[in-house]
């Protein structure tokens, strides 16, 4: 179940690993990217902390707010995507005042479908998008959260190990990216070590 | 490298600011926006024109917006996409009842925010059309050419789109010769020393003193190889040859540019801007106008690009167009 | 700092090799020195105005041969005075009977040197006048102003003259205005780094990273005060106080240029700018113009320098002219 | 007596000189102007070395062809003002083998008077004018060349001590100057230490 309460804390706790990971965010994305992606996480994450006190008990309404925050701070895809999933999640989620197990597993799939949209990529081009899909694959199986978000952020991580990165800057390095991590699940794995 | 700034989260603002207090005949602040930068004398019966994308670029991509170019530009934080917000603010200002023309650089946060700006717009009845240039022959191959990254030659079809728009074309007349004008371009660059982000306060990546990496980003995305500093006719010689191999321009007419990502002064410009002449002449490759300078950057950061535009009359004309900006030279 | 050069004691030959084939239609090699560049198509019925000096500066001082600027220049080697015998062969083949104004800025040698090629030429039969420009209020008191230096407003003079010379005006009516112009300019910088020269591989001086030279010159020569680094709004008001002490603007409409050294970007320069404006408007100071860029520079110096121009109707018609030069925007 | 021979032994060891103080030239420059003194002697001296091979028997010519190398390789005041001397001196001495004592006398008198015409300064201004004369002065009455030459640049060097230099690039700094010796009375000092 998600409310006003733990949605906090776990921005808190992610706003605190955005912090530790900072330089190891920027630097997994320069090494086939434009190295931002610590920046855009700790901004997007660090204006959502500034916008909680508006925080209420509509939680379409709170998540509309993280989605604002993400797009004032955050010029890159990653922010972009984050953002644009956060909007449709709020859409969906309006006026409930916390999430069930079904809604938390739509949270997903309608940040998964945003960011395939957005992103005009496919699963298994080595993306974020890979990491929700196994997310989403576990929780509607258990409802173990914390276990099973941080279980697939690093199970997808290992599962694309060797793979070419298909979409972002890194396209064009091919396969020279078979041995980088994408920057996007490499963050994603840091960040659920907080659940 | 020392920055002359104030309070680093200032440094977009306050160069905005400078830009329009500076040239307040060509360059306005939007009323609704603080990050969109109009014409200063809006236009009335045109197609109009937005751009949008990082600062830390100048001229690109705000220096471009007056009369015979852009009409309007979101600007973004330092290397940094412009929100949705301040994108739809810069098509409602560009707009004047016939359609808008985007142009943007092939960067994810940008395209995507474009993308969504032009749909809030058209459900207020704005008919946009979107151009996405991909000139960076070494951030994609051949094959997979709208992949690649936009840098310097976008400003060509800025210019050219930016000429046509003015005679009153169609909103499609104006998306048809910046496509063509887009697919009709080349760039690739080298970068020698990285540029300093006024907030981190540090260097955007790090590379030996005897060392260049061709191809890289203009935000310090890395490039197809890093080598030993060579001299400026190898390295010529070297981006002569890997823009001839992926786009064939014998016995064709072109526009060149030669453009510094900042430090790179124009004395080292020119001798690469000879070589290039030269090497191109040997190819019967007709030199129709050659653009040296700093066209777009990377604020301080030194290295350089080359930029080929390959022509037809139509191109031309609009090439050569009268325009009142700052940044061109006519 | 990394440079894309070839041989670097080949640095100015091709640089200027670069310059003529990247422009054939505005510059051209003089047929009789291999350091002399002319206009592409020289006029035939004017007053012809000659300027020279060391390389390293462009667009300074070369950039600035073409219609409405100059006729021709003198190259000397980087930094370093071109001889009598470039210089005689610049004012010969500036010359077509209409006699021929020498524009330099205030350096010994360069100042000797043209004394010496005008005796030249005068034995041949050309006329000539010569206005040393003096605008660095860092190099002498106010008292002795004809003994400063000249950096970036030099070419507020190669503009106002040359448009002046371009309606047929006389000899001396050129001069004159010339004279008028040059004391009609202050000007201050400040460097926060150093340059490379080409053939001797290292900086041409040393400063420390949390320092800048206010009034150091553009070869490097000592300034006024070296002080910490500041914010840009405190360095900017520094410099306007010191502007305005020597020259009083009040209620006067000025030209104004805000110069990159070569290095520091665009974006800084604005930011600069921004502060001058606000500054001067305070003292109901009328900005006519205000060209931000880089005009006058030293390689890859970081470092900008602020040029006031006091206007009357006759320098500003002059100064708004047309002109047919890639480094000069109208 | 100053003939083909011995003028060229002086440029040997003249441009000797300026290899090993080439930085100390250019750093007594730099303290109060633009630091290129030592690039100027250095590359005069180097030029003229190129060019002796056509050294003749006329020391007109002869020193005709020091001026036209001077003014090839050197772009700066101390630089063009020697090459103008040489020149004048040339002039002056067309056409003889050798230089006799009253002809040494003249050709340093043809050196100063074109330094303070060209210069446009005058004696007392803290030059290389004010250690010409001195040369001058000194050698008038005696022929010992050797010993007169540097003891007079020497001793110009040290009468101007304290004084404010008038011209060149260093005339913004005012009382600052006191301090300094002027970077040409010093290069002739050094210079001067090959007698
Ligand atoms: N088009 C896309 N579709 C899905 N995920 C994407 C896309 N573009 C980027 N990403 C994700 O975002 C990460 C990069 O984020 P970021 O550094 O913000 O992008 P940018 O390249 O714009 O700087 C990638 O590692 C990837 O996981
Ligand atoms: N006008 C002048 N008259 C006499 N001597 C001069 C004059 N200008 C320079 N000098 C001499 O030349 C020295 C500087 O030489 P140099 O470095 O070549 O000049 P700069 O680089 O300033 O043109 C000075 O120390 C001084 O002795
Ligand atoms: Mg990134
Ligand atoms: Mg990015
Ligand atoms: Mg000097
Ligand atoms: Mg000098």
């Amino acid at each position: 179940m998600l409310n006003k309460e733990n949605l906090i804390i776990i921005l808190d706790k992610l706003f605190d690993q955005s912090k530790k990971y900072y330089d190891d965010f920027n630097s997994a994305d320069a090494k086939i990217g434009d190295g931002d992606l610590g920046i855009t996480i700790l901004h997007g994450l660090e204006e959502i902390q500034k916008n909680k006190v508006s925080f209420n008990n509509d939680m379409g309404e709170n998540f509309m707010i993280c989605s604002k925050a993400f797009v004032k701070r955050s010029g890159s895809s990653f922010g972009t995507l984050i953002a644009f999933s956060l909007m449709n999640i709020s859409k969906k989620i309006d006026g409930k005042k916390e999430c069930d197990h079904h809604d938390i597993v739509t949270i997903f799939e309608i940040a998964l479908k945003t960011i395939l949209d957005r992103g005009k990529t496919k699963l298994g081009d080595k993306t974020i998008a890979d990491t929700l899909n196994l997310i989403i694959h576990k929780i509607k199986k258990s409802k173990n959260y914390n276990h099973e978000i941080k279980s697939a952020c690093t199970k997808a991580l290992e599962n694309f190990k060797g793979k070419k990165i298909l979409v972002g800057r890194a396209r064009m390095f091919e396969d020279k990216t078979t041995k980088f991590d994408d920057p996007g699940m490499f963050a994603l794995k840091k960040l659920s070590e907080i659940f | 490298m020392k920055k002359i700034i104030n309070n680093p989260s200032n440094f977009v603002d306050e160069t905005i600011d400078g830009l329009i207090k500076s040239h307040p005949n060509i360059y306005s602040l939007a009323s609704d926006n603080t990050r969109v930068i109009t014409r200063a004398i809006k236009s009335s019966n045109k197609v109009g024109l937005v751009t949008g994308g990082g600062s830390g670029h100048l001229p690109v991509f705000t220096g471009y917006v007056g009369k015979g170019l852009l009409d309007s530009c979101a600007i973004g934080s330092v290397f940094a996409s412009p929100s949705v917000e301040q994108i739809a603010s810069a098509i409602r200002n560009a707009n004047n009842g016939n359609g808008v023309l985007c142009i943007l650089g092939n960067y994810g946060g940008d395209v995507m925010n474009f993308e969504m700006a032009c749909e809030i717009v058209r459900d207020e009845g704005i008919e946009t059309k979107t151009v996405i240039v991909a000139d960076d022959i070494a951030s994609a191959k051949r094959e997979e050419k709208e992949k690649r990254r936009g840098i310097a030659g976008m400003i060509f079809v800025f210019k050219v789109a930016g000429a046509l728009a003015e005679t009153g074309a169609s909103l499609q007349d104006v998306f048809e010769i910046a496509i063509e004008t887009n697919s009709n371009i080349r760039t690739l660059g080298v970068a020698l020393s990285p540029c300093i982000l006024p907030e981190a306060g540090k260097p955007t990546f790090e590379i030996n003193d005897d060392e260049i990496e061709i191809g890289m980003g203009i935000h310090g995305e890395p490039g197809i190889s890093r080598e030993k500093l060579k001299s400026a006719n190898d390295l010529t010689d070297n981006i002569c040859n890997r823009i001839l191999n992926d786009f064939n321009l014998t016995d064709q007419e072109i526009g060149l540019m030669i453009n510094s990502l900042g430090a790179t002064p124009l004395e080292e410009l020119y001798i690469v801007s000879r070589r290039v002449v030269e090497n191109f002449n040997k190819k019967n490759i007709k030199i129709f106008k050659n653009y040296v300078g700093r066209y777009a950057t990377s604020m301080e950061m030194a290295g350089m690009s080359v930029t080929v535009l390959k022509l037809n009359n139509n191109i031309k004309e609009n090439l050569l167009a009268p325009t009142n900006c700052p940044f061109w030279t006519n």
